[in-house]
């Protein structure tokens, strides 16, 4: 009875949503704050990506709640499974494997690191780039042939990153100006790597920073709780 | 600092005065002293002025004021009094067993001064905000002296909070109403625009107040939380419980009812069209207040339940007076406060100085004490003769004016319940007085004495007061007539012995007079003219013929009026009782039911169901 | 047909955010539940960037040399960008939690996982087993008559 | 244009139910992963090229993946993908 | 200078495992000392010459970037949300696990930054990112005492919480597909475009969802589960703390963008329904940690009761309610960790601490509303609200808040009665101490709260005043370019 209720008010809702989108305006949007942020994302922030220069610019302090939410669930997460000895896990992988990963290793680590930080310029950042990151350091994971990332090491990283995004954010404070504004906007001309001020500087330590989070995440996920349920 | 400032502080002081002075052994000897101190304040301040006291400050928009005039003065004397003889009945011997036993006699102490506080600040309340401070006070601070006899006045004393918030939040509710509806709360103001209000309104305030201080009073179908909460409470907190605690509720009926509402009002608001008003319908349940606690009392087979039911139908008296609303009746109604506290105040602290030497309160396991404790039977006689509201004690005044305005005010049938409570309060103060002291001693209270000074002195001084309020109830009646005057009541035409009125008066002095007469003529015809007494002892008497030895016991106290219940035995179906047990029964279907949706397998569900409903709502028309 | 493609993919959205809706509270099965609540972030998502787009704007990023055109609202992209992270986090949170619950229950079966927490939560509270009717723990609030002790006879 | 968003919504959503009625828990995260590359297709076609790459990494990769390792610790899969487990659906 | 009040806690998480392998006393001290810098922060900025105020974060004007409004309701929101976190800062709970007990500490400063960010932000995307914050947090503490039951607990509250917060991001997105804009200030401007029932329904999406955490009927079966598993301490700062900030969102909504009738009936129907649910659910409870959940949702609903009020006159109530419940049932969970156990050990135990048992009778007064305590005054204001505004609602409400009353004081001076009974039966665990005298000082507050009753009042009024006022706040954030209010793309 309760499973054919939630099947009622299932259909009622999906029904009154659909019909409640079909009354907003798609393809016409008001744009009252977008475009604004348009026109004024290359001379506030420095970057020709515009998402990445709400995401660092306009709405910086919705990217710094972002890694404290990610900061928390790696946190709750650590929290939940403990912090355990890795033990043996998994059999060991083949010869092709091991060297792949070692070839692939460095690799990753240079993708990763061009994403997050040409991420003002073009498609991708900090977060796309970080998983990349995240991908590589857990990769030995994968492959069986090391322990992974360092938790210690890790736990460093993801700190400090954090803390860097914070501390440039305060830094325009202390400089007169106010929370994450976006310092040294002028310097460097558009379309370059070296260019949009502490942008890049916040993409890395945003990349930084998801990378640890997410590595030691998986890194959690594969070795906690021992594999024997 | 004014007049009434100085009690106040008083009484606050005494709190921790009292605390500290229940520490010690020797320091207990001087318990009555602070409330002896206030008595002095209160006799020094005249009850026909009106005392202000100088704290008064504006807090959400409300004022807060206090004031003390004529009803306020007349309530706290019974108030300030009965503290007095508990603390003096408390500071000797009884302190030092209860103390010996376990008892916390700091937690006592403590708790009677800070009943006396918060019954002197409901008394002296200036506004309606203030009065219901007062009253929230009084409420709670019954309870600690309630629940400090432990077990089952535990469980008591949680019903009857229970009960008293019920009738607590009613109260809220209307002080609420009557500040929105007429946006005061101060009576000079509100008092000006109630006139104005409809009639639903004032009778839902009616409604409200009524319930709410009659849950106080005990009133029907209120009561029943009543008799344990005071019965089962240690000695001196019974007293004093008993004697004043819940006339606080016909303290507040009279100030907002009789004064602010208004009796004329009350009238003009029917409830069956040429039938019944809602004054009657008060009245009504006065009577019935009346009835049917005192016809329990009748049957109950503990001394002190017996008393504290007997507390409920006597307040009905007191209520009954008051809406009656002429001059004799509502001065009989407000004297029998005076006159009822000395009353159950001596008769409680007898029972309980019983209790005290015997360790029972059972009346099925006492009989024949006349002889060991003679103090105590003279003091438990006195008490039931006022309470019966025979002469020539004080609760005849008081019952007789009640009387007289019903006949006159041509409300028979009212008349008649009220003689029907009356005949039954003879039956069981007999049963009472018969229980405990008359008939066979029993075995074990051989080595019985009587109880120490410390306990009967207190007994002793009410018993004169009762005698002395008896023969001379003009004394109190002058108070009465302040009280009356402040709630803008007519005055009946009072001297010292009672009342005159062209419908014929009441001259106690006289009366008692010709009764003590009466006395001294039938004395001299006993001892005088061949009256033949032998003193034999109590364990060797005959019954009807029959020797009775001391394995069997002359007693037939197990199956008291066995007639009379035979033939009102069908009433006590206890349906209050289920009314209760009903109620909450419904609250506990309901909170099982709330239960089970804080123990559902999804509750997650809930956020879809709020929302589709919230979008139907939204979304469609 | 271009005029029902908004439609299309409200639906779309709607569809999603349904489908993930059902699974969450149908689902009886931890793992497949917290699948669920990916597909239903996923239906929020588009929801959002379906808010932000111009039938007549490029993507908005600057080209190095190209003029400039209208560009589509890049505010709800950023905060889809957002939301997609937020959304792995409680995910990985919530993975851990079904680990923990089936190392320690044995089973992924959500009403044999609440009828265990049931019995331990009132255990942890000192209160005996529930799921029977039985009165609260000392005794109704307003005693009834029989809580009274009696007037011995 | 319609007609191939009609398809990737069509996939997608049904995608999206088999996720629920698979039996095979691994076949239905592949499904889930679907369902994500799908969104990202879409958001390619409604130009926002970041949230694309972010959906298809994060949703269709990383979370692939994060949702593959609990299986394993879940012992509902083996190392090759192999069902080891008890039933999954009650 | 209020961004700190954001960005301290989250440096001290962020850093706290980095120090705490650094040095020891650095990992003890950093948590507090971030958050005493909070408070000092706050006292600091508590000048009434200046606020309100509004702060441009990023340096770009509404409503491109993100605005913290800072009035004195955010302001009294942001001290409390410092004052209580030292409070209940995480105990070591004796179990060696020195890592567990840095990521609870971790947790319960992202926690408390969160709530400075609720209380802070007028930017709708950037609340639902601090809730989520607070949640995410909340989850991890939720199972912190990492007992099965607390892992169970701590998933069905996550799905639950989830699936709200996905229907909150739904009502984001409608708003932004309606306005544009996603700042309180410009969608204030804005509130006529969302009149109709497409407003309505995002209102609601965003009520249910922030409404989850705020213990919203019915969307709050996750209370009781929750507070049965955790610590007492998490359980003190979710109910005190986090729900109060989880509401004042949904008032700031309702003031600034949604000034709706039907909404305040909705409201106030949910919160009676809250109210009675649970108090009756409480009068029913076995144990005390759950009977002070129940009484928690009870409590709530008479929050939601008073916020719905129209005017000043509900936000003052409100708030009053709001600051009365943080204060009280924070204490009440502190002595029910102290003592622990169901009602049938707990005979006695009053006897054995009468300092927690005072403080018990205290608290347990006030919530009942006995007149000098500041219950009472709390209740006397909703009630005369809503006998102003009458209605059918009105006087529904009227009376379930006095029937709530009457049960309260059954359930919880039962459980009195209990706590000073002669216990003879079986003695409960000892007590651990810091407990009692963490309640006591939120005792204290209560006693000072009496004391300071009319200069708080005075405050009170203001802070309501200064919060219900709409125009205010636009005045505050603005100026906007008056293009962005006619709005409209090009």
């Amino acid at each position: 009875m309760p499973r054919f209720a939630t099947v009622l008010f299932l259909a009622g809702f999906a029904f009154l949503l659909f019909s409640l989108t079909l009354t907003l305006g798609f393809g016409e949007p008001p744009m009252r704050a977008g475009q604004g942020v348009l026109d004024q994302a290359v001379a506030g922030t420095g970057a020709a990506n515009a998402v990445s220069a709400v995401l660092l610019g306009f709405r910086g302090l919705d990217t710094l709640g972002e890694l404290s939410i990610l900061f928390a669930a790696a946190t709750a997460g650590g929290l939940v499974l403990g912090h355990r000895r890795p033990g043996g896990d998994g059999p060991p992988a083949g010869a092709i494997l091991q060297a792949g990963t070692r070839l692939l290793f460095p690799l990753m680590l240079v993708v990763g690191f061009y994403i997050v930080l040409h991420g003002h310029l073009t498609p991708g950042g900090g977060f796309q780039g970080g998983v990349i990151l995240a991908a590589a350091f857990f990769l030995p994971v994968l492959a069986g042939t090391g322990a992974g990332p360092d938790h210690a090491l890790l736990r460093v990283v993801e700190g400090l990153a954090g803390t860097v995004f914070i501390l440039i954010g305060l830094a325009a404070l202390w400089t007169g100006g106010v929370f994450l504004e976006p310092l040294l906007v002028d310097r460097g001309a558009l379309h370059e790597l070296f260019s949009a001020g502490t942008l890049p500087l916040l993409y890395l330590a945003v990349g930084l920073k998801v990378g640890a989070e997410l590595a030691g995440l998986l890194a959690h996920m594969a070795r906690a709780g021992g594999g024997e349920a | 600092m004014t007049h009434l400032d100085l009690l106040l502080l008083v009484a606050l002081i005494n709190l921790p005065v009292a605390w500290w002075l229940a520490g010690g052994a020797t320091r207990r000897r001087l318990l009555a002293l602070p409330y002896g101190l206030m008595l002095g304040m209160l006799l020094y301040m005249d009850p026909g002025a009106t005392w202000d006291s100088g704290l008064s400050w504006v807090f959400l928009g409300q004022s807060l004021s206090w004031r003390l005039d004529g009803l306020g003065w007349f309530f706290a004397l019974p108030t300030i009094g009965a503290a007095l003889a508990a603390a003096a009945y408390s500071s000797g011997e009884w302190g030092e067993d209860f103390a010996g036993a376990g008892g916390s006699m700091g937690w006592l102490q403590l708790a009677l001064a800070a009943n006396v506080f918060a019954m002197l600040v409901l008394l002296a309340a200036g506004d309606l905000l203030t009065l219901f401070i007062g009253w929230e006070l009084v409420s709670w601070a019954g309870l600690p002296l309630m629940v400090l006899a432990g077990g089952a006045a535990v469980g008591a004393g949680i019903r009857y909070i229970t009960y008293a918030m019920g009738g607590g939040m009613a109260v809220l509710l209307g002080v609420v109403l009557v500040y929105v509806w007429t946006g005061s709360l101060v009576p000079a103001d509100f008092m000006a625009v109630l006139p104005t209000l409809a009639s639903w309104q004032v009778g839902l305030l009616v409604a409200l107040f009524f319930g709410g201080f009659g849950v106080k009073m005990a009133l029907l179908p209120f009561h029943l939380w009543q008799a344990p909460a005071y019965g089962l409470s240690v000695g001196p907190a019974a007293a004093f419980l008993g004697a004043i605690s819940s006339r606080m509720g016909l303290f507040a009926m009279a100030l907002v009812l009789v004064k602010f509402i208004t009796l004329e009002r009350l009238v003009d608001l029917t409830v069956i069209p040429g039938l019944l008003d809602s004054r009657d319908v008060l009245a009504w349940v006065a009577a019935f207040t009346i009835i049917l606690p005192t016809y329990t009392a009748l049957k109950q087979n503990d001394a002190r339940l017996l008393l504290a039911w007997h507390g409920i139908g006597q307040g009905g008296y007191m209520v009954l007076g008051l809406v009656m609303g002429d001059a004799m009746g509502s001065a009989g109604g407000l004297l029998h406060v005076f006159n009822y506290a000395t009353n159950q105040a001596v008769l409680l602290l007898a029972v309980f100085a019983v209790m005290h030497r015997t360790g029972t309160a059972d009346l099925n396991r006492m009989g024949g004490l006349i002889v060991r404790m003679p103090l105590s039977f003279l003091a438990l006689l006195i008490g039931i003769i006022g309470l019966a509201g025979l002469p020539p004690m004080n609760g005849f005044v008081s019952k007789w004016l009640v009387y007289r305005s019903l006949v006159l005010e041509g409300e028979p049938l009212l008349f008649l319940a009220a003689i029907i409570g009356t005949l039954g309060t003879i039956l069981s103060v007999y049963k009472l007085i018969h229980n405990i002291f008359l008939g066979q001693l029993r075995v074990e209270h051989e080595d019985i004495r009587e109880a120490p000074w410390s306990m009967t002195g207190p007994m002793l001084v009410l018993c004169a007061v009762i005698v002395v309020t008896g023969t001379m109830p003009g004394l109190v009646l002058g108070v009465v007539a302040d009280a009356q005057q402040a709630i803008g009541l007519a005055v009946p035409d009072y001297h010292l012995g009672g009342v005159t009125s062209p419908a014929g008066g009441l001259d106690m002095l006289w009366l008692n007079g010709v009764i003590m007469a009466g006395f001294a003529v039938g004395a001299v015809l006993f001892y005088g003219f061949g009256g033949r007494t032998k003193r034999v002892h109590q364990l060797d008497n005959y019954a009807g013929g029959h020797f009775l030895t001391a394995d069997v016991r002359y007693q037939y106290s197990d199956n008291f009026y066995p007639g009379l219940m035979h033939h009102i035995g069908g009433w006590y179906r206890g349906s209050f009782q289920w009314l209760e047990g009903a109620l909450i029964s419904v609250v506990d279907l309901l909170a099982t039911a709330l239960r089970g949706f804080y123990h559902q397998a999804q509750p997650a569900a809930w956020v879809l169901f709020t929302i589709t409903l919230g979008f139907a709502w939204a979304v469609l028309p | 047909m271009d005029a029902y493609i908004g439609p299309l993919l409200f639906l779309g959205a709607a569809g999603l955010l349904a489908i993930g809706v059902v699974g969450m509270l149908l689902s009886n099965h931890l793992f497949r539940m917290v699948l669920a609540l990916v597909i239903a972030e996923a239906g929020v998502n588009l929801m959002l960037v379906l808010a932000g787009y111009r039938w007549d704007a490029v993507a908005p990023i600057l080209q190095p040399g190209v003029a400039a055109q209208p560009m589509v609202d890049p505010i709800p992209q950023a905060l889809v960008l957002t939301a997609i992270v937020i959304g792995v986090g409680v995910q990985a949170l919530a993975l851990t939690l079904v680990i923990r619950i089936r190392e320690a229950y044995g089973t992924l079966d959500m009403a044999e996982v609440r009828a265990r927490m049931e019995v331990d939560v009132a255990a942890a509270g000192g209160g005996e087993a529930t799921g029977s009717r039985e009165r609260p723990a000392g005794g109704r609030p307003l005693p009834g008559p029989g809580a009274l002790p009696e007037p011995p006879r | 244009m319609f007609w191939l968003l009609l398809g990737i919504v069509i996939l997608m959503l049904t995608s999206a139910v088999l996720v629920l009625v698979l039996d095979n828990l691994l076949a239905a995260l592949a499904a889930s992963s679907v369902v994500s590359l799908a969104l990202a297709l879409v958001f390619v076609i409604l130009r926002a090229p970041d949230v694309a790459m972010t959906e298809a990494a994060v949703g269709a990769g990383l979370s692939a993946l994060i949702l593959v390792l609990a299986l394993r610790r879940l012992g509902l899969v083996g190392v090759g993908g192999r069902r080891v487990g008890e039933g999954d659906d009650a | 200078m209020m961004a700190y009040a954001v960005a301290l806690p989250l440096v001290a998480a962020f850093l706290l495992p980095v120090l705490h392998n650094a040095s020891r006393w650095l990992g003890i001290l950093v948590g507090p000392a971030a958050l005493v810098a909070v408070l000092l922060v706050v006292f600091q900025s508590w000048q009434p010459a200046v606020l309100p105020f509004a702060m441009d974060l990023g340096g770009f004007a509404p409503p491109w970037g993100i605005t913290f409004y800072v009035d004195a309701l955010a302001l009294l929101f942001c001290g409390a949300v410092a004052l209580m976190t030292l409070l209940l800062w995480p105990r070591d709970e004796g179990d060696g696990d020195a890592d567990a007990l840095v990521r609870r500490r971790s947790l319960t400063l992202l926690l408390a930054a969160a709530a400075a960010g609720l209380a802070l932000s007028g930017d709708l995307f950037n609340i639902y990112v601090f809730y989520e914050l607070a949640a995410v947090a909340s989850y991890g503490l939720a199972a912190e005492r990492g007992t099965p039951a607390a892992y169970a607990a701590a998933f069905r509250y996550l799905m639950l919480s989830a699936l709200g917060s996905v229907i909150a991001l739904a009502g984001i997105a409608i708003i932004y597909f309606e306005t544009g804009t996603l700042n309180l200030a410009h969608l204030s401007l804005l509130a006529g475009e969302l009149q109709g029932p497409t407003g309505m329904a995002a209102f609601l999406c965003l009520l249910v969802g922030f409404g989850v955490k705020a213990e919203l009927f019915p969307v709050n079966a996750w209370v009781p589960e929750v507070y049965g598993v955790t610590t007492r301490r998490t359980a003190g700062l979710l109910a005190g703390l986090v729900s109060k900030l989880a509401v004042l969102v949904l008032v700031r909504l309702l003031v600034l963008v949604f000034p709706q009738e039907g909404l305040r009936d909705a409201l106030l129907l949910l919160g009676v329904l809250g109210l009675i649910g649970g108090e009756l659910a409480a009068w029913k409870a076995r144990d005390m940690t759950r009977m002070l959940a129940f009484s928690s949702i009870g409590q709530l609903g008479l929050v939601f009761v008073a916020f719905s009020l129209p005017g000043t006159a509900g936000l003052v109530a409100g708030i009053v309610v709001a600051v009365h419940h943080m204060v009280l049932k924070p204490g009440l969970f502190l002595l029910a960790g102290q003592w622990g156990g169901g009602l049938r050990g707990l005979a006695g135990a009053a006897r054995r601490a009468p300092l927690a048992g005072l403080l018990f009778v205290l608290f347990a007064l006030s919530l009942v509303g006995l007149p000098p305590l500041p219950g009472f005054w709390a209740k006397f204001l909703v009630l005369t609200g809503l006998a102003g505004q009458g209605g059918g609602l009105g006087w529904l409400a009227m009376v379930a808040i006095l029937v709530a009353t009457v049960l309260e004081v059954s359930y919880l001076f039962r459980l009195a009665g209990r706590l000073y009974s002669r216990g003879d039966d079986e003695v409960p665990a000892a007590a651990t101490g810091g407990g009692t005298v963490t309640a006591g000082v939120f005792g204290a507050l209560v006693v000072a709260a009496v004391v300071f009753a009319p200069a708080l009042w005075d405050e009170v009024q203001d802070m309501g005043a200064g919060a219900g006022d709409a125009a205010l706040y636009v005045r505050t954030v603005g100026p906007m370019v008056p293009t962005m209010i006619s709005g409209g793309a090009p």
